[in-house]
């Protein structure tokens, strides 16, 4: 029974998990610029994560080696630092991102100018990565983020016609007012916001945090299968809502706070405070995790302890990382960067930056070194090599269309 | 015990350094080789970690910057730490250590960030509730 | 690879950068992407407003996103009216576009004055020339495509 | 001396050919782990050949399952590397070590049973 709970706990916390700024604003965005022709990039993206969580969550279970510590010891120093900077560059974009996301969230509901937020919102969340657990910060968040479903209401309050939909999605094609150079570009985007790195970084390191077992083997699987798929659905809600609401009008998604549009369109007040409420909880979950994953990283990268099992003296260095990174994150913020295009660069960059951390994790899950009898099965292996030549592809073309589309403009 | 065979680059380099207590105190940033009982063959004598081993492994250039970054520092730069052979309980997928790991230069480090940043945090003593 | 993306991202998440417009066709191009931005701005303003009128959202919520739209549309007004047009043609094509322009900002800005007010029963009213400026951007935007 | 030297070093043969450079070691273990100071990690070889991120991974010295494309490109890569045993080292400076073996002669590391 208590494990039963535990499994319904982790799926919730993977719903509410999946989504966060990158997911609100593509999805969006998409959805009112191209319709539902994007939508198969989506179910590509929670595939991809499925496959890379489950490795990565697998490996750090059996092995209690996560992402970055693997990074390293596969990649070797040198490569292994370019790396890490890379990723860590891409993971500070995130969470400036998500903590004007917080701000911004909030600045909906008082009214206040979301510049004079941003220091409030990055205290908050350093506050809870300093004092909360682990699982119970986990839980929180995850479930407040569960609020999140109204979009699924939203969409079908309005009623579409479903096979009309349905076909749609099926036969996509470039729209008449896009080049396929657009089309390529927010394709990538919507990858990368479906599986960003950090969601990885943060899932290993978590089962080392929570100390899985063997027996939690199951626990990882369900999360994934069950959680990333649900937390998908959302993102596809996000994008039909907009499909539906925003694309008739000529509206173009620039702001944070159009992404609740159609859900006020829909279902008035009551689904616009929940709207805020989930969008408040997707992107302080998303902060407190890129905020880790900055710690995480580099700690990992070093040996050093890090963790939110050890109280803060134990792992002093991880923690000063966490502080700093949330510190600058909040001067890049209030630097009046626009946080829709720190956004997109993000999960643009993550898409770009994948095969760094996918490649390693794909090599040790196959090394009966470290996984016993663990290793990756012949379906996953198929699978995860299809994605790592995919993983590939996106980043090479990523440079030149950011180039060529100048930032999908 | 069968004799047991290594590949120093693949099973012994880069590999997370762990102490009795189970807490991460490092990484194997490099190996200390010496002939073995005055020989001409090459025995591995000690584990070697720090942030100024793993810079010059990098590239002397880097040695000489973290060296000078490690004299400004002091004690908080961490010294390149030396682990007798001895010392290594275990290789695996991590490198398990006999106790005795305070004297490591990242312990050290951790105490002076804990010294002059971290410890003056409140809460920093107690463990998130 | 790592410095061009830095760069890529600094540059563009400062400032958005404006090209000079050489030759009419792409300065039209230019017109029709700023009158998009527009359009965006108002149609959002006019679904706010009708939500809002009817009950079916809040104030500051509705504040922030009139005034956003506002501030978005003066801002591509802006950028804009920063071009240099290459010919006469073109000036003429400007002056038409910037009266619609003025035009909406106008009226997003006694919008945005009521949604602080807190007057949110009376915006659908308020909203209404609103209606005028979206149809004449999307007949300029039909017209130059 | 320390292993990333050694590793740095260029690889000569017996005809005075390059092999590359050494880019493992092999060494042995003699005498149990953790039982006092006189077990010793004595080198038995070197892994010579063109640096490269095949070498690396180790899917030829290491067990590796899959997946299948990837194990078997880099397995081959990493097999056109050759063991060389430490006691054909004839002499050995700072950045060179000559060897008494011809290429010819040389075998790909040996996987190491687990």
């Amino acid at each position: 029974m208590k494990r039963a709970v535990q499994v319904t706990l982790g799926i919730l916390t993977a719903i509410g998990g999946f989504v966060d700024i990158g997911d609100l604003v593509a999805n969006s965005e998409t959805g009112a610029r191209f319709g539902l022709n994007l939508a198969w990039v989506v179910v590509v993206g929670v595939i991809g994560i499925i496959v890379f969580a489950e490795m990565a969550g697998r490996v750090a279970t059996v092995s209690r080696r996560p992402v970055f510590d693997l990074v390293r010891e596969r990649l070797g120093p040198a490569f292994g630092l370019a790396n890490l900077i890379a990723s860590f560059f891409i993971n500070f974009l995130t969470l400036t991102a998500e903590i004007a996301g917080v701000a911004i969230a909030l600045s909906l509901v008082a009214s206040v100018d979301y510049l004079l937020l941003i220091p409030f919102a990055a205290f908050l969340v350093w506050l809870v990565i300093w004092r909360l657990p682990f699982q119970r910060m986990e839980q929180l968040f995850g479930l407040l983020g569960l609020a999140l479903i109204v979009v699924l209401v939203t969409v079908v309050k309005i009623g579409p016609d479903w096979n009309d939909l349905f076909r749609q999605a099926a036969h996509p094609h470039v729209p008449s007012q896009e080049t396929p150079f657009t089309y390529a570009y927010f394709a990538i985007a919507l990858f990368g916001a479906a599986m960003t790195p950090y969601e990885v970084f943060f899932f290993s390191s978590g089962a080392v945090e929570e100390k899985w077992t063997l027996s939690d083997l199951t626990l990882n699987r369900a999360n994934v299968f069950v959680g990333f798929p649900l937390g998908a659905v959302l993102s596809l809600s996000l994008m039909v809502g907009a499909a539906l609401v925003l694309q008739p009008r000529n509206i173009s998604v620039d702001q944070l706070s159009q992404v609740g549009l159609p859900t006020v369109f829909a279902l008035g007040k009551v689904g616009l405070a929940t709207v805020l409420v989930g969008i408040f909880a997707a992107t302080f979950g998303a902060a407190l995790e890129t905020g880790l994953s900055a710690g995480y990283t580099v700690a990992q990268y070093l040996g050093w302890p890090w963790g939110k099992h050890l109280r803060p003296d134990q792992a002093p260095r991880f923690h000063l990382v966490v502080l700093l990174s949330i510190a600058v994150a909040t001067l890049f913020g209030l630097s009046g960067v626009d946080p829709v295009k720190v956004t997109e660069y993000s999960i643009v960059l993550s898409a770009a930056a994948l095969p760094l951390t996918y490649f390693p994790i794909l090599v040790i899950a196959n090394d009966t070194d470290y996984m016993g009898d663990k290793t990756n099965g012949r379906w996953v292996n198929a699978i995860g090599f299809i994605y790592l030549v995919v993983l590939v592809v996106i980043a090479v073309a990523t440079i030149p269309l950011m180039i060529i589309t100048k930032g999908g403009a | 015990m069968a004799e047991r065979q290594y590949y120093l680059g693949l099973d012994l380099l880069d590999r997370q350094l762990v102490a009795d207590d189970g807490s991460l105190v490092g990484k194997v940033d490099d190996l200390e080789l010496e002939r073995c009982d005055g020989g001409d063959e090459l025995c591995v004598t000690a584990l070697l970690s720090g942030p100024g081993v793993l810079a010059q492994r990098m590239g002397r250039r880097y040695g000489g910057w973290v060296q000078q970054a490690q004299r400004a520092l002091g004690r908080a730069g961490g010294d390149p730490t030396r682990i007798p052979l001895a010392r290594v309980v275990s290789i695996g997928s991590h490198i398990e250590l006999a106790p005795g790991s305070d004297e490591l230069a990242g312990p050290a480090m951790d105490h002076w960030v804990n010294e002059h940043v971290i410890g003056h945090i409140p809460g920093s003593r107690h463990a998130p509730e | 690879m790592l410095i061009v993306a830095l760069v890529a991202v600094a540059a563009g998440c400062v400032a958005h950068p404006v090209g000079p417009a050489r030759t009419y066709g792409k300065y039209e191009g230019k017109a029709v992407t700023t009158a998009k931005g527009a359009l965006s701005a108002v149609e959002t303003a006019r679904l706010i407003a009708d939500s809002a009128s009817r009950g079916n959202a809040f104030g500051p919520y509705t504040g922030i996103v009139v005034s956003e739209a506002e501030d978005s549309a003066s801002g591509v007004q802006g950028t804009f009216a920063s071009i240099q047009p290459p010919d006469d043609r073109a000036g003429k094509l400007s002056s038409e576009l910037d009266a619609v322009l003025s035009d909406a900002v106008t009226h997003l800005r006694d919008l945005r004055v009521a949604a602080r007010r807190d007057e949110l029963s009376r915006l659908g009213d308020v909203a209404a020339p609103l209606a005028d400026d979206s149809r004449r951007l999307n007949d300029f935007i039909q017209a130059h495509q | 001396m320390r292993l990333s030297e050694l590793l740095h070093c260029h690889v000569i043969d017996a005809g005075g050919a390059s092999l590359g450079s050494v880019v493992d070691v092999l060494a042995v273990w003699d005498g149990p782990p953790s039982d006092g100071s006189d077990a010793t990690l004595r080198i038995a070889g070197l892994v010579v050949g063109r640096r490269g991120i095949g070498v690396r991974l180790g899917f030829h010295r290491a067990r590796m399952t899959g997946p299948w494309p990837l194990a078997s490109l880099l397995d081959r890569l990493e097999r056109r590397s050759s063991y060389v045993e430490w006691e054909k080292v004839t002499s050995r400076d700072a950045d060179t070590i000559r060897v008494s073996a011809r290429r010819s002669d040389l075998r790909p590391p040996p996987p190491l049973p687990r």
